[in-house]
């Protein structure tokens, strides 16, 4: 591996680990599918950096394709899925919250 | 290939624009705005499989950016229409 | 893209053998090179997929294919290009000032497309050009998000500001 | 030659970056889509042309990349923004009234 190969490794392990993290502790699914499906899009472009376009090719397809869509579509099935996870709003946001009461 | 310097710019810029996003992912505060950051990095990730192509000098790796494209898109459909609801 | 159809134009032969065109210039794009057995698997493969499509042919039935609508495409796609470096060094310059000069509000706008492809083609645009952002699209009205919305403005203000360049163009290919 | 495509390069990576700065320092999710997708689509255009430039051979699968990422981009922000605007997420507005009325319909 040269040497911008493993600046690119890095900050590929950064995404990957951070968003993999936020998928554990976020209370939000939607935000959770959302962030699952950043963790299969930065391992294929691990895998692709490890020169196996094949097993790239499978992930992207895989994880990022068909998890999220299987993921999201049982979701909305299940009636699990909420827009915005109550108190975590941003004051920006929450005269819209108060907007969306009254409508 | 050897990279010349205005490259390794691009690199850098290129690595600061998903730190970014990565950072509205990890911050948004609702969860549309994680949904949005994550459509963004799907597509810089797109162009990024086709730059790791030409870092390792073989057209394999655009075929995975082809297939990456289009299932992204995919995915953020099914996404988008989870929180339509059933409309 | 909701499109109650109101009077949708039917799709003919011309439009069957335009999107057989179009799948085997893809296969030949894909293959990348011109062997002899690449380009008979590519005859076969646009015939089956063309016929597969079939019940899905109306999208394609709104396009005019004719030679004088090539004048129009070009004209509309070196609009299209202007306009979309205009709305990329616009918002840059919006992201970069310290004050985000941002004014969004949510209008309407009116457009005189009956077919649902240049609804599609039109909303895309708007997508992509200084400050706006289609949000729905209800029959002959488009709800597009603009972020710097002068304030007072109707219905024909924000149809002659945000439209009406493209619509110009796209009327000559596209009903 | 080389230096074309690199200032295509830096030209693509910096709207890609104009783009994620969008992305943090907008006030509401609708703005964001537009920072987002408009900066992005033109930033990936313009990394494959440099892409293109520096291996003229790949054109082919680099314009059907190219065509997918500009057909497919603005589709994907339109239909999120159409779902978060039909499930009652308003918009952001200055002046804190929110005047369209036409949102739930």
């Amino acid at each position: 591996m040269s040497e911008v190969e493993l600046w690119i490794a890095l900050i590929l392990g950064i995404m990957m680990l951070s968003s993999a993290v936020l998928a554990l502790v976020v209370k939000n699914h939607l935000a959770a599918v959302a962030a699952a499906s950043v963790v299969s899009l930065g391992l294929a472009l691990l895998f692709a950096l490890m020169r196996a376009p094949d097993v790239a090719m499978t992930e992207a397809a895989v994880g990022a394709g068909l998890s999220s869509l299987i993921l999201a579509l049982a979701l909305r099935r299940l009636g699990l899925w909420q827009i915005d996870s109550g108190r975590e709003n941003s004051n920006l946001l929450s005269a819209s919250s108060k907007g969306k009461d009254d409508a | 290939m050897t990279l010349t310097l205005l490259e390794i710019v691009a690199l850098g810029l290129l690595g600061a624009a998903v730190l970014l996003s990565l950072l509205r992912l990890i911050l948004g505060p609702t969860a549309p705005d994680r949904v949005v950051a994550a459509d963004t990095l799907a597509v810089i990730t797109t162009s990024g499989l086709v730059i790791i192509a030409a870092l390792l000098g073989s057209p394999l790796y655009l075929d995975v950016a082809l297939i990456y494209g289009t299932l992204a898109f995919v995915g953020v459909v099914a996404i988008a229409r989870t929180i339509e609801g059933n409309g | 893209m909701t499109t109650k159809s109101i009077q949708q134009p039917e799709p003919g032969f011309v439009h069957g053998l335009f999107l057989y065109l179009l799948v085997f210039t893809l296969w030949m794009l894909l293959v990348g090179n011109l062997d002899t057995a690449e380009m008979a698997a590519g005859v076969v493969v646009a015939l089956i997929v063309t016929l597969a499509s079939r019940p899905h042919l109306s999208i394609l039935a709104g396009l005019i294919i004719s030679p004088s609508a090539l004048l129009p495409l070009l004209r509309y796609l070196g609009t299209f290009i202007v306009a979309l470096v205009q709305a990329n060094l616009d918002m840059a310059r919006r992201v970069l000032s310290p004050s985000l000069p941002l004014q969004p509000a949510v209008v309407e706008v009116e457009t005189k497309l009956k077919s649902s492809l240049g609804r599609l083609i039109l909303a895309n645009s708007i997508t992509l050009t200084p400050g706006t952002l289609t949000v729905d699209v209800q029959d002959q009205v488009l709800l597009v998000h603009w972020v710097d919305a002068p304030p007072g403005s109707d219905r024909v203000s924000t149809t002659k500001a945000i439209t009406s360049k493209f619509e110009q163009h796209l009327k000559g290919f596209v009903l | 030659m080389r230096l074309i495509a690199d200032l295509f390069l830096v030209v693509g990576a910096a709207f890609t970056l104009f783009g994620a700065i969008g992305l943090i320092r907008m006030p509401d999710v609708y703005n964001r889509i537009q920072a987002g997708t408009k900066a992005v689509t033109l930033g990936s255009l313009c990394l494959l042309i440099g892409i293109a430039l520096l291996y003229p051979a790949w054109w082919s699968k680099l314009l059907v990349i190219g065509v997918l990422i500009l057909i497919t981009n603005p589709l994907g922000s339109s239909t999120i923004a159409r779902a978060l605007l039909k499930a009652g997420v308003k918009p952001w507005s200055k002046a804190s009234v929110s005047q369209p009325g036409e949102a739930d319909r």
